[in-house]
Formats: structure tokens, C-alpha cells, sequence
């Protein structure tokens, strides 16, 4: 079914019982307008896994520092070696699975990446409704206030917010219209789009509807780091949307995000790039948008509306997926599982790899190699791990792209592999180098479906 | 496998026993519930009748039927076929059974709501289609089905599953 | 009354004017039946090439030993890597881009493997005609037969032989239907669906007609050895279809194809399993069968036929793809070559591993390395060996299972750096080992669309 004919449908006018006007960030009074989103929206609290995602719902103790009784799936108990890759980080402290929307703000509040590591404001861009927040800070400035908010402490700000993602983050209140209202996508597109030659480019104004349901999500669902002391929300898109462009980007910026504890080495650690990996796969070739696959339309009497409950569309194949794809939703699933199998195996293949560099790394310092000796095994070890990591990180256990996921990895591998091998004095070099893996940087995600 | 379908998994029971093909005096009793039936439900609804007309039109006076009447007109048969064409098989008498089955389980489904959002088509109504191509089609694809038997003839919709409408 | 039944009138528009027996080999004769599908299959001489498939013409001075005028591509000197991971075998002698059945036995007949090495009858199974020749061999048992011709030196048999693939060797010539016509596809099939739990499978009675239109072209697109004295055509499928299995399977037997001159290693060379590849990949999953794609339906009058031009379907997008792809040809054309170019990348990364393991121990060995000190790495070079070839010798360039194909490559990657390590004395002993790649063997090819 072609899913720009079912947008049409969905065009319904729903009775305004309130005025929404452009600071009103509780989602309760948008629920008046529109109470069958709202419903959908406050499911996110829903807690249920698939294979891979999902989350499952843990009892645990409240207490004072961390009132949470539930959280999700620790990740650093269920593959020790993520404490190993980042060691001397704070992710190695505390790491868990994703859970829903409803959950972003004090899973950020309680982790122990918070209570225990000084964190800026900057923090809050995607984990709270800070739409209002900023245009406040910033006496009616977006942007102004995006900076004040990023330079206050993480403690200061979040005082600030209330709400986790609610409808004014994405919605203009008047025509209920998609709309970016983070800063640092609308200049992380801005950079990008320049890359392929586009320029100036306005998300706001230049986008098509199909795309903004994908670049609503985008605001969060990508690799950022805190650029210089302002802790600016980045998006390293300046060459391209690729994990290689995004590498060549922090290293001619000079970036780390910590010095590994085991090696010295400056290492980069890559977070939830869902909107990057996406755009490298044949969904986003074909004009797929990532709300036509976690929010898909459903029946509500007789309306269609978007389903509101953004979740794993693995618990919702029939409307996520059966629209598009005339296959049981076992089949479906299965095809979903067949990927991420391969995907979880090459991950460990690379991230084995990335564990023993590590390991020889440290014993080569014990053994009192100099920082020349180390060199070029410590520069592979960075590569490889932001490799690794950028896939890892990704949520989707490989199925935005299975292609490039797989591409990385294999990559990732020979990486870390040549690391170790470079501690033994030996360096490749091949008669002929690999053919470029991807054309030059290109925009998929603003291809037709034709 | 393509001569037999599997089904199209959604889990709605009522559905599934309806997935099997339908022995002749089962198909009786049924032809006799179907007639009661939309005449009940054409009480209340008078969609149930347009199962019998062959406008198509008539078959969207379901909304959840919209869909694939706007994607018809812009197929390749939106001027050629009518719904009917191809959901019904050859012959008064099957075609009017056909009418009679569907119209009983999709005014029961529409009134109980009981039917998945993503609407498939069952593998009953995917033989009668297969077969309905042949209608119209049949000196064209003679050759290319010379080398099947019966019961593993080749299956037009594995390809042009969207000829009706997206 | 079953209402699905389609009529079963005059089904057969052919106008007979040969009667066709069991014994004509000769295309020509079955062509006077078939007039359209004899020119079609004439066809299959052109020689056009797309970015990574298809073939050249290229001239050459036709000598006594090779009468050739016209050749494809010559691969070792495109990438002359080949001959370094070949080296000791046949193959790193001659060995070019493939090109249209036409040439199937003038292109055996005449490669330097066949002119400069003593080669089995088995060659001909695959590259000429070989139904009523193996039928007269074994006086009317085929069976019998494929065991004379394997048993015969390949001058010998190539004398019985007159004909490249022909109408019989797919086709009874009284129905028409498709049926298999090579012992060691039968014997192939029967072991790998007993290895899924399917007891005494017999293709020819068992298999369905769309099975079949991937089937006949699995009696050759496949990897093959030849077993014991006999030279019996034998494919590795006893324990699945995946380069795991077949691994497993030769490891199992013992099997070598040569020793590698430079490391003396006891190695695997894969050849053109399209077939097994194949069904790794979402095409067969969803009942997508060779046929479909390399012999598509085309429109001759009021006739629609199997293109007989079996061919690269980049040369035929239209008619192979847009049946069920509602995109551009440009943009199935580009969604082929984004598989392609990644599959390429990863490539040659692989085999830049393993030509530096190659080296490695060659230099080890004139180092004076005992065969125990090398074990280690020989072991993890002949596994990458085999891995890497697998899928380079896979005629899609990745485009048949993109996901496989990198998942492969990405393990022969890792095994070649870790033969190169162990010659360093290290050896990996991961915390946590690989999660398998893939489910216990199933078979896809006869999964349905639905
Ligand atoms: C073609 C469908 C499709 C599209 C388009 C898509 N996704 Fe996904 N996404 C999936 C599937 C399938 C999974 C795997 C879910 C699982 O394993 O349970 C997934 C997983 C995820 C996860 C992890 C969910 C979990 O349950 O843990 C996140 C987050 C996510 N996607 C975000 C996005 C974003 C952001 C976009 C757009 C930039 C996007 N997705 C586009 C299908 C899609
Ligand atoms: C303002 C930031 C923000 C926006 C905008 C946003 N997300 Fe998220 N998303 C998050 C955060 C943060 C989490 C993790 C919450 C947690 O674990 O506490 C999350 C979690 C998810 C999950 C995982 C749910 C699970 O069960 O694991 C999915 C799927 C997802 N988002 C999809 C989307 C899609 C699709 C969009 C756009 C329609 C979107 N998100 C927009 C920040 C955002
Ligand atoms: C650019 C957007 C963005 C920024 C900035 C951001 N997050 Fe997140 N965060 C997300 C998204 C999206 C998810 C869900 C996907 C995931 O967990 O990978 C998430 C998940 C989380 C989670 C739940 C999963 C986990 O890691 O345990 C925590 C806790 C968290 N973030 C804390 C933080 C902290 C602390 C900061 C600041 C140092 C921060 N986030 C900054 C987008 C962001
Ligand atoms: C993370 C982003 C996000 C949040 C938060 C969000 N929405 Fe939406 N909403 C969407 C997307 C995406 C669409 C689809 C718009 C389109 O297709 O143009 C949508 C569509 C809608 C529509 C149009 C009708 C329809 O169903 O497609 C309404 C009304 C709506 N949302 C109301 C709300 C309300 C009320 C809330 C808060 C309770 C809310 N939304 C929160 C992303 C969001
Ligand atoms: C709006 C349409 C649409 C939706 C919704 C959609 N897909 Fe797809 N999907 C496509 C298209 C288009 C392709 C490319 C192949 C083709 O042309 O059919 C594709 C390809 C695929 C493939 C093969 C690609 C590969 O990497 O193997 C899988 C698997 C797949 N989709 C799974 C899913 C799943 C699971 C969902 C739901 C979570 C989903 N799709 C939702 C349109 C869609
Ligand atoms: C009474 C309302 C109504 C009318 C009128 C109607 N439909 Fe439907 N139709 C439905 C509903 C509800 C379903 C979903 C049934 C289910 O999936 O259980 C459906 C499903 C279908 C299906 C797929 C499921 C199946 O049984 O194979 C086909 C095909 C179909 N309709 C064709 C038609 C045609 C052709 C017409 C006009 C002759 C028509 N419909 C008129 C309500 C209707
Ligand atoms: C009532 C008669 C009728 C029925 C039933 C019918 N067709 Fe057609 N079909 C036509 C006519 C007439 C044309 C020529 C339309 C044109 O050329 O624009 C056509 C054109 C086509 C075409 C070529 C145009 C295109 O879309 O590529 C295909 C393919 C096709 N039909 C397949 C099918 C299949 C498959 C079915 C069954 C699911 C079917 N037809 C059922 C009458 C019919
Ligand atoms: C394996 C894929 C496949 C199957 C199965 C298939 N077709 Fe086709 N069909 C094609 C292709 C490819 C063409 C385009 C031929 C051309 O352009 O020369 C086509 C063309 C057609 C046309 C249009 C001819 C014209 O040019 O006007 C009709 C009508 C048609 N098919 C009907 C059918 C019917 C009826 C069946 C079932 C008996 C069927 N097809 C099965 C692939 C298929
Ligand atoms: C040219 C043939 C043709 C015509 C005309 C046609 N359909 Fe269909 N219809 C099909 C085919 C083929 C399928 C099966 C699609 C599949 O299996 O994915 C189908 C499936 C359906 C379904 C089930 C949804 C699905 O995708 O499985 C519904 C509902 C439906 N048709 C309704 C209609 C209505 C209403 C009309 C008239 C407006 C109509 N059809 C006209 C061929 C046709
Ligand atoms: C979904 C379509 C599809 C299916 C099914 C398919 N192929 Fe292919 N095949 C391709 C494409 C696309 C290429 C790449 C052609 C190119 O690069 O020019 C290819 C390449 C090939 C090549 C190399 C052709 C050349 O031009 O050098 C061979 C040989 C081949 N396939 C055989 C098979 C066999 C045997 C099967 C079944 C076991 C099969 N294919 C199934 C699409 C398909
Ligand atoms: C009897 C053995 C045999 C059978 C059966 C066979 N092939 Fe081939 N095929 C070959 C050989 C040998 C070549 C290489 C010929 C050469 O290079 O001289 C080849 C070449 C090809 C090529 C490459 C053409 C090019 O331009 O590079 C394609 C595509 C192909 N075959 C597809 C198929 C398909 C599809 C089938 C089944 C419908 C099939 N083959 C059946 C032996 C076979
Ligand atoms: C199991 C089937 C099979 C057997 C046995 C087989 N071939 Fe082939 N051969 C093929 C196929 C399929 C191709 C085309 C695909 C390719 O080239 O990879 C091919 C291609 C070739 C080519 C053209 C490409 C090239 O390699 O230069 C030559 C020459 C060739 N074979 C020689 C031989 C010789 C010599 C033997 C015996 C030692 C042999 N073949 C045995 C199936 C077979
Ligand atoms: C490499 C295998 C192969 C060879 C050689 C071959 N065919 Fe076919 N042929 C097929 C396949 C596959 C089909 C499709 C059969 C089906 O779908 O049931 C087919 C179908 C046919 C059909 C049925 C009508 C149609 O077009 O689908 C005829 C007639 C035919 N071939 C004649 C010939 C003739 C004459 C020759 C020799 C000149 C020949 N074939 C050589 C594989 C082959
Ligand atoms: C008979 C139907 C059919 C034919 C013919 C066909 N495909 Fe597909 N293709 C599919 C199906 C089904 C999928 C799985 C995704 C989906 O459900 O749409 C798919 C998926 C794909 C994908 C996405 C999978 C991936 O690995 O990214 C690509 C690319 C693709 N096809 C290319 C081609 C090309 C190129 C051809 C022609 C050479 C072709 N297909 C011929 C049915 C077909
Ligand atoms: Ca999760
Ligand atoms: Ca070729």
C-alpha cells in the first residue's frame, strides 16, 4: 500500500476543546485536542522485548539517589567486554537498554553517568521537553537559549524541565504541522546538506513532509559530542553521514571523547546513530520513514491516526510492516531476526578483536614501550573502536542497514587486527588499497520512492 | 508453494477458520449463513448489498476499502477491471458464492471490528484472484504455462501483485 | 465443484513440427518447435558488460592450441592478487570473467587449466550437453553413465560431446517441464535435505515447479569437488548449504584441492556457488528463483515467453526487476552496484589479509619454521582461503545474500590476521565466543511469497 495515499486519509480534523499556543509544553492539555494520540503517547511507558529490542521491565530497590523501582536490561553485566572497550569512561559504570519515551527524562536523571559525573545542560536536548525552556532562556530566542541551556550544569537545567519528548517538540500547535525544534539538527543539516552541495539549507523551510518524519526523530537518534567549552550539541555531519566521515571529522577537529585507561589512547565513544545508519539503507532509499515503521498508522474508530506508542515495530509487524510487505508476520519477524543474527555475530567477531588490541596495548605499556612504539597500534585501536562502537551503539542490531553494518564491521575487524599486528613491528601494506566502500557522500533520505 | 499459499498470518481465530478451502457441503451451510447473514447485516448496513453490485464504488462504502479503491484507479486496470473482476471467480455461480462469503465475513468483520489494520487477503480469495487473471489473460500466458501441471500453474500476483493497486 | 480450478484448455500454443525423442541433443532440431525460444537462447553469444558483471569481447590472435578469436576479460591480470592466493594451482594460470552459454565448451576446451593440465571428464558435467551422451554411456542408465564420462580422461570424453547446455538438459522434450538431468545435483539435494530432516528426496519428483527454475541452473552454479579416484562430481552439501558446512564437510573428508605453493598449506578453492549463496538471500526467501530474474518473462506477439538470452539481468531491468520493484531502472541499477561496491570494499580487505598471512609464512618457512610452529596459522589459512574465495568466486559480486557475503568476508578477515598473529605467537581465547551466524540449516529455496 502506498503510504502517501494513506497521509491523505489521515487528514482529519479533530475538535480544538483548548487553544494550543506555542508555550504550552504539557502533553496533557494537547491530550484534550487530541485524546486518542495522547493515549497512544503515554503507552511509551510499556515495557516489553523482542530478541534483540524491546526493553524488560527489572524490579529493583528504590533508593535515595535513584528513586527508579524500574529499570531495563543492565548491558555492561550481560557483555562484561563493553567495560573493557570503554574503560575510563562513564559508560563503563552504568549502561543500560533503551526503554520508551516515557522513561527518557529520569533515566537521564538516575544514571549513574549523571550522579556520579559532572554533565552539562547540553544533556537535555534530547531527554526532556525543552522547547520552552530554551525560547525562555533565550527571551524568544531558539538559539540563544540552546546555548544558555548547554553551558549550565546538567543540575541547574534539568530543574528547568518537566516533561519528557512532548507534542510541542514536534508539532507547531497551530496546524499541528511536523517542525524541528532543536538547533543543533537544524545546523548538523545545515553542514551535511552543504557537503553534497546544497546550500544554506533551511530544515524548516526546505524539507518534505515525508522527510520530517524521519528528521523529527533525528533531532536524538544520532552520534553528537560537546564541542569546546560552550558544550555546543554537535553533530560531526560536516563530511558526510558515514561512520568514516564522521572519524575524518573529529580528526581534523583534534576530538576525543576520553583517553582509554588501559592504552593512553583517545578514544571515541559513538552514541545512538539510528538517523546515520538509516540513511545507508534501501528503507530510506525508498522513501521509508522511520514513523512509517514506529509509528505507523492504526485504526481508531474511523479514523487512521499515527500510532503514538514508538516502540520496537517488531510488537506491531501487521501495521509496521504488512503494508508494505505481503509476508506472515512470523515471516517478517524471522527476516528481521535472520539480520540481526548475522549482525550480533560480526559484532563479536570485531569487538573480540578490539578486546585483545586492548589487551596487548596494555601490556605492551607495562612491558614500557615508548609513546612512538605505541603509535600506530593506539591509532588503530581509536579506529576500530569508533567502528565498532558506532554499530554497536546503533539500536537497530543492524537492521536500518545491514549492509553497512556488516561493511564496518569487517572493517572494525581488520582494524583492530592490524592493531595488534603493528605492535609485533608489522605494518600492511598492500599492493592494491580497497576499492571505496559507498559513492561520494550523497542524500538518501531525500530520494522518491521512484 | 504458490499454488498453496500459507497463511497470512494475523491472529484473529475467526479468520483462520476461514483459511481452509472450503469442502463443497460446508460451503452449503456457509452459502446458507452468508445469505442470512448479510441479509442481517444489510439491516443494518447497506454495504452488505454492494457485495452483490459489481461497482466499485459500492465496495467503498467501507471506508477500510478506500485505500484499495483509490490505488485501483491509478493501476493499470483502474479503467480495464472492476474489484469484481478479479475477486470474484469465473462462472455466475461461484462468483455470486464468492460474493455471498465475503460479504457475510467482511460485514461481520467491519460491524465486530475485527479485522487487522493491515487488511491481507485471505488464501481463499488469493485462488480466486490468481485464477480471475486468467479471465482476461489467459492466450497470453498459454505458453509460459504449457510446462505446469495442475496444482503448481504458474502465479501471476508473485509478480504483478500490484496491478490492481499499490 | 472446486471454483480455484484454472481451465485446462489448449494449453499448448507451440505448433509442433518435429517430434522431439529422449535422444535429440540438438538445440537446432528442438528449435523448429521453438523458434522463439532458439533465438533467444542463440543469443546468449553477446558479450556486453556491466560495472561488475556481464563480459568484454576482446580480440586475440587465434592460435593452434587456442582457435579463440574472441575472449572475456582475463582476471589474473586484472587483479593479480589471484595468482598469489592460487599459487600452485591451475587457476593461477588462466582464469577470466565468464561470459554467455554459448561458450560454455569452446571456453573449456580451450583454457590453459584444460591445455596445461590433465583434467577428469568430470569437467564436461557443467560446460556441454552431456544428457544423451551420459544416457548411451551407461546404455540408458544416466547414472551409470556420469560415473563412465567422470571415469574418462577429459580429451576422451570431450569427443563424445557436441553441444554447450541444450533444450534437453532442462527439458523433457514431450511435456516440456523443467527436469534435473545431472547425478550430482540429485545426490547433492538428497544430502543436504536429509541434513534439514527431509528423508530420500527425489528433485525430479519432489521439487515444485518454481523450485525447479532455480534448480536447473543448481546443477551447475555450484561448488563442487571431485571425489576420490573416480573424479565423482561431488557437492559439499552434506551438513547445509553455507560455506560453514561445506568447510565442515571438507575438513571432515580430508579434502584438499592443492597444496599452496608458498605456504604449503592444504587449500580449498571455491567455485561460482551462486546457487548456495543465493539461498542465503531474501530473494530466495520470498520464492524468487533464478529464472525470474536471469530468464524473465518477455512479450512476442501475443505471447509471453521465458527469455531464452540468459544473461546478467543489469542488461534486461525492466522485464527482470520492475515486475515487482516499482522504481526507476536508474535506481535498480544503483541500489545493484551500492550492494556491489560494498561487497568489493569489504573484498578486498579480505584478501589483502590473506595475501599478507601468505607472505607471512612463506617468509616463516625460509626462516626455517617447523611444521609445528606454522600449524596454527595454516589452519586459520586455509579456513580464510576458502571463506574469502567463496564468496569472490560468487559471480553476484554480493548482490545474491549482500549480508551473507559480508559476514563471510568479515570472518575470513579476522582468520587471516589471527594466522598472521599466531605466527607471532599469539592466539585469541575470547571471553565470550561469536554468537552462531546463522540458524540451523533450513532450506529457504522452498519457502513461498506469502
Ligand atoms: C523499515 C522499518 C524501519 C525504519 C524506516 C526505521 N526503523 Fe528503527 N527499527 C526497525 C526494526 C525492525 C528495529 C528492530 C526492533 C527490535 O529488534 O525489536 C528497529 C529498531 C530501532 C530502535 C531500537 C528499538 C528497540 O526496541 O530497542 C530505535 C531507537 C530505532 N529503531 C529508531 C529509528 C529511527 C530514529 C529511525 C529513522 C531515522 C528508524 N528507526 C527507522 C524498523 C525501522
Ligand atoms: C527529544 C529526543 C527524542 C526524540 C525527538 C525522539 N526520541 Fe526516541 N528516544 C529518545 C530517548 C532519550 C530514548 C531512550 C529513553 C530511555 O531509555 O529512557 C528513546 C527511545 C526510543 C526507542 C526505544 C524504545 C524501546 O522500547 O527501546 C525508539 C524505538 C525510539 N526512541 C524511536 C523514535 C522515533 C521513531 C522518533 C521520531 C518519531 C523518536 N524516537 C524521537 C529520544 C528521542
Ligand atoms: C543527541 C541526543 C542525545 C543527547 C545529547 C544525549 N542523549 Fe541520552 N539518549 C539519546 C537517545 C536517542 C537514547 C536512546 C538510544 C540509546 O540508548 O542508545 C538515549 C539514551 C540514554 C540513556 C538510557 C540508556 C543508557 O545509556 O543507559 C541514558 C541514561 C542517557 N541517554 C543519558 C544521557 C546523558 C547523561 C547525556 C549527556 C551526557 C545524554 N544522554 C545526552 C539521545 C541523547
Ligand atoms: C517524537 C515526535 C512526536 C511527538 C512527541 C508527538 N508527535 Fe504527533 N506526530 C508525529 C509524527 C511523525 C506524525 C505524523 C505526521 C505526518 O505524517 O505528517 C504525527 C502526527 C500527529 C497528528 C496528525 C494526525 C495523525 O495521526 O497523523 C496529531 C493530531 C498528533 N500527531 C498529535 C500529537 C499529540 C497530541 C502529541 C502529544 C501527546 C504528539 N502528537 C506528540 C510525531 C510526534
Ligand atoms: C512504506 C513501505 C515499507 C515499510 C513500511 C516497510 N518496508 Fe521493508 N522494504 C520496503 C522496500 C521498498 C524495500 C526494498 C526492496 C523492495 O523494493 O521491495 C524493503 C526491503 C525490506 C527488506 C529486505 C532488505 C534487506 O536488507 O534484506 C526487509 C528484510 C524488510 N524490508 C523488512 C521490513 C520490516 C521488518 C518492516 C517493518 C518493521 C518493513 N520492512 C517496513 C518498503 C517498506
Ligand atoms: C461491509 C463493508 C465492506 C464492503 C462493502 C466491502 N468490504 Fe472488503 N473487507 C471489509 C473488511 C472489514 C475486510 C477485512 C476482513 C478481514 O481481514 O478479516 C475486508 C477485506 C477484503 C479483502 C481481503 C480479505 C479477504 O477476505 O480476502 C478483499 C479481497 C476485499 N475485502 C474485497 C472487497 C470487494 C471486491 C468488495 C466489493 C465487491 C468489498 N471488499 C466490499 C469490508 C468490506
Ligand atoms: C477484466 C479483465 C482483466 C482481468 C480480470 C485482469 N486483467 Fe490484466 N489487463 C487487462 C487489460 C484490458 C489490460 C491492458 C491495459 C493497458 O494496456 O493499459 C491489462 C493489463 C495487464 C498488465 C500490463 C499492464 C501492467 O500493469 O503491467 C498486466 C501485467 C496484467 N494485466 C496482469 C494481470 C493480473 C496479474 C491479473 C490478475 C490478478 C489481471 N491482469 C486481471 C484486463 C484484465
Ligand atoms: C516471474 C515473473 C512473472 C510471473 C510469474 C508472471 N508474469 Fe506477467 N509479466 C512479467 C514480465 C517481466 C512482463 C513484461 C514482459 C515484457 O515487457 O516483454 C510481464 C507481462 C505481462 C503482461 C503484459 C503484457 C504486455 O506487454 O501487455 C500481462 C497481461 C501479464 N504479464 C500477465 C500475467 C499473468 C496472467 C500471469 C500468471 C499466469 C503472469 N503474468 C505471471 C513477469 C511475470
Ligand atoms: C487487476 C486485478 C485487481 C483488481 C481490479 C482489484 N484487485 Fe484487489 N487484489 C488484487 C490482488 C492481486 C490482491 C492480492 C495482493 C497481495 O497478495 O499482496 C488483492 C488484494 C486485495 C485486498 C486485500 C489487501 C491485500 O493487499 O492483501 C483488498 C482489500 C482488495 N484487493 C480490494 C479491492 C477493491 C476494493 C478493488 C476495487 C476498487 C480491487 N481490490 C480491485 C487484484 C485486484
Ligand atoms: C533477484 C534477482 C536474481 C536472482 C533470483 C538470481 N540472480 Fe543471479 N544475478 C542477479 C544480479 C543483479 C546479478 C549481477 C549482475 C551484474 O553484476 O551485472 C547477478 C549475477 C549472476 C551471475 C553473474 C552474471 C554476470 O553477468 O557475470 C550468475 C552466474 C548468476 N547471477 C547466476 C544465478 C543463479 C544460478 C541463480 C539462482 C541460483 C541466480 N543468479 C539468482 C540477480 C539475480
Ligand atoms: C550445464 C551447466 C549449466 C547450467 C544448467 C546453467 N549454467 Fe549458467 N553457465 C554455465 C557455464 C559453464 C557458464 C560460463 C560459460 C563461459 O564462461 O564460457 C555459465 C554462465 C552463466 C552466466 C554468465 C553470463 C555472463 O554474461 O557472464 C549466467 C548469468 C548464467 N550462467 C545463469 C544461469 C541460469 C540462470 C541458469 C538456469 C536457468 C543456468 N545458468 C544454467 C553453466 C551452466
Ligand atoms: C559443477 C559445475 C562445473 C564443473 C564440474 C566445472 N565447471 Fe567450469 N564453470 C562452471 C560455471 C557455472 C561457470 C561460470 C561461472 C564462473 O566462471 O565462475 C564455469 C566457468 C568455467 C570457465 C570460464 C571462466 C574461467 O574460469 O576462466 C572455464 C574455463 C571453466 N569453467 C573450466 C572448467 C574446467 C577445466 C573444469 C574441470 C576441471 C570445470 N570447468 C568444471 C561450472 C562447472
Ligand atoms: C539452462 C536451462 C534451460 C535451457 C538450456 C533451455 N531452457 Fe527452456 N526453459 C527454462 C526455464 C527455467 C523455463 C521456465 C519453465 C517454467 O517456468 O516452468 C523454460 C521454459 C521453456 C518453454 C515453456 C514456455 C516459456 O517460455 O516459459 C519452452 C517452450 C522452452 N523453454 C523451450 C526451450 C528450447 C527450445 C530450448 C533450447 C533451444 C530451451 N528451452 C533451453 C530453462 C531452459
Ligand atoms: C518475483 C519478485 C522479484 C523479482 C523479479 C526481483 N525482486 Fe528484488 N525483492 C523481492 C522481494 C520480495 C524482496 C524482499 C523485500 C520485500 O519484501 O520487498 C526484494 C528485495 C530486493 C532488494 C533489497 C534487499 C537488499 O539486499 O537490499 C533489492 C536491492 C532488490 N530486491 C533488487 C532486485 C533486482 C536488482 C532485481 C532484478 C535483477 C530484483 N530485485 C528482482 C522481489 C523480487
Ligand atoms: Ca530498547
Ligand atoms: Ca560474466
Amino acid at each position: 500500500v502506498n503510504i502517501f495515499e494513506r497521509k491523505q486519509e489521515s487528514r482529519n480534523p479533530f475538535f480544538r476543546v483548548v487553544e494550543l499556543t506555542d508555550d504550552v509544553d504539557d502533553p496533557a492539555v494537547w491530550g484534550k485536542n487530541f485524546p486518542l494520540h495522547y493515549d497512544s503517547y503515554k503507552r511509551t511507558v510499556d515495557q516489553e522485548r523482542t530478541r534483540y529490542g524491546g526493553s524488560e521491565a527489572l524490579r529493583r530497590l528504590p533508593t535515595k539517589v535513584d528513586p527508579r523501582s524500574v529499570v531495563a536490561q543492565n548491558k555492561l553485566e550481560d557483555d562484561p567486554r563493553l567495560t573493557t572497550i570503554w574503560a575510563g569512561y562513564a559508560f563503563a559504570t552504568d549502561f543500560r537498554e533503551e526503554r520508551g519515551h516515557a522513561y527518557m527524562l529520569v533515566d537521564q536523571r538516575n544514571t549513574r553517568r549523571v550522579l556520579e559525573f559532572k554533565q552539562p545542560g547540553t544533556c537535555l536536548n534530547c531527554h526532556a521537553s525543552t522547547y520552552t525552556t530554551m525560547k525562555e532562556l533565550g527571551n524568544g530566542d531558539l538559539t540563544a537559549g540552546f546555548e544558555k541551556m548547554n553551558q549550565m550544569s546538567y543540575s541547574d537545567a534539568t530543574k528547568l524541565v518537566e516533561h519528557p519528548v512532548s507534542c510541542i517538540d514536534c508539532h507547531d500547535p497551530k496546524t499541528m504541522q511536523l517542525r524541528i525544534t532543536r538547533p543543533a539538527f537544524m545546523e548538523g543539516m545545515r553542514v551535511f546538506k552543504a557537503s553534497t552541495g546544497i546550500q544554506d539549507f533551511d530544515v524548516n523551510r526546505d524539507a518534505s513532509a515525508q522527510e520530517m518524519r524521519s528528521y523529527v526523530c533525528g533531532q536524538c537518534h544520532v552520534e553528537y559530542y560537546f564541542k569546546g567549552p560552550e558544550k555546543r550539541l554537535t553533530f560531526p555531519w560536516q563530511k558526510g553521514l558515514k561512520v568514516d566521515d564522521a572519524l575524518a571529522y573529529y580528526d581534523e577537529v583534534k576530538h576525543a571523547d576520553w583517553v582509554h585507561a588501559d592504552t593512553g589512547t583517545q578514544t571515541l565513544k559513538a552514541q545512538h546513530p539510528e538517523f546515520e545508519m538509516y540513511n545507508q539503507g534501501v528503507h530510506a532509499r525508498s522513501g521509508v520513514a522511520c514513523a512509517d515503521c514506529h509509528m505507523p498508522y492504526k485504526r481508531e474508530g474511523g479514523l487512521k491516526i499515527s500510532d503514538h506508542h514508538v516502540r520496537s515495530p517488531l510488537l506491531n509487524i501487521n501495521r509496521a510492516c504488512q503494508g508494505c510487505h505481503h509476508f506472515s508476520e512470523q515471516e517478517m519477524k524471522s527476516r528481521v531476526e535472520t539480520i540481526q543474527r548475522r549482525f550480533a555475530h560480526s559484532r563479536d567477531v570485531a569487538m573480540n578483536a578490539v578486546v585483545d588490541l586492548i589487551a596487548d596495548i596494555k601490556s605492551a605499556r607495562a612491558a614500557g614501550k615508548t609513546e612512538k612504539d605505541l603509535a600506530a597500534s593506539r591509532d588503530l585501536h581509536r579506529k576500530s573502536q569508533f567502528f565498532l562502537d558506532y554499530v554497536e551503539a546503533e539500536n537497530s542490531m543492524g537492521f536500518h542497514a545491514p549492509g553497512e553494518a556488516l561493511r564496518v564491521l569487517a572493517d572494525a575487524t581488520d582494524m583492530a587486527r592490524r592493531g595488534q599486528l603493528a605492535l609485533r613491528g608489522f605494518i600492511s601494506s598492500p599492493t592494491k588499497q580497497p576499492a571505496p566502500a559507498n559513492e561520494r557522500v550523497q542524500d538518501l533520505s531525500s530520494k522518491g520512492t521512484r | 508453494m504458490y499454488n498453496q499459499p500459507v497463511a497470512p498470518g494475523n491472529d484473529i481465530g475467526m479468520i483462520q477458520a476461514r483459511q481452509n478451502g472450503f469442502a463443497a457441503p460446508l460451503l452449503l451451510a456457509i452459502v446458507a449463513g452468508a445469505t442470512v447473514g448479510v441479509g442481517l447485516y444489510t439491516f443494518g448496513y447497506a454495504q452488505g448489498a454492494s457485495y452483490m453490485t459489481d461497482n466499485p464504488q459500492a465496495c467503498a462504502n467501507c471506508h477500510v476499502m478506500r485505500e484499495q479503491l483509490e490505488g485501483w484507479r491509478k493501476s493499470s486496470h483502474g479503467k480495464v477491471a472492476v474489484c469484481n473482476d478479479c475477486h470474484t471467480p469465473p462462472g455466475l455461480g461461484p462468483k455470486y458464492v464468492t460474493k455471498a462469503i465475503n460479504g457475510f465475513f467482511h460485514s461481520l468483520a467491519f460491524t465486530t471490528n475485527h479485522f487487522p489494520d493491515q487488511i491481507r487477503i485471505t488464501p481463499r480469495n488469493f485462488r480466486v484472484t490468481e485464477s480471475s487473471c486468467l479471465k482476461c489473460h489467459s492466450d497470453l500466458v498459454d505458453g509460459i504455462r504449457g510446462t505446469r501441471t495442475d496444482g503448481s500453474d504458474v502465479s501471476c500476483i508473485t509478480c504483478h501483485r500490484s496491478v490492481g493497486h499499490m
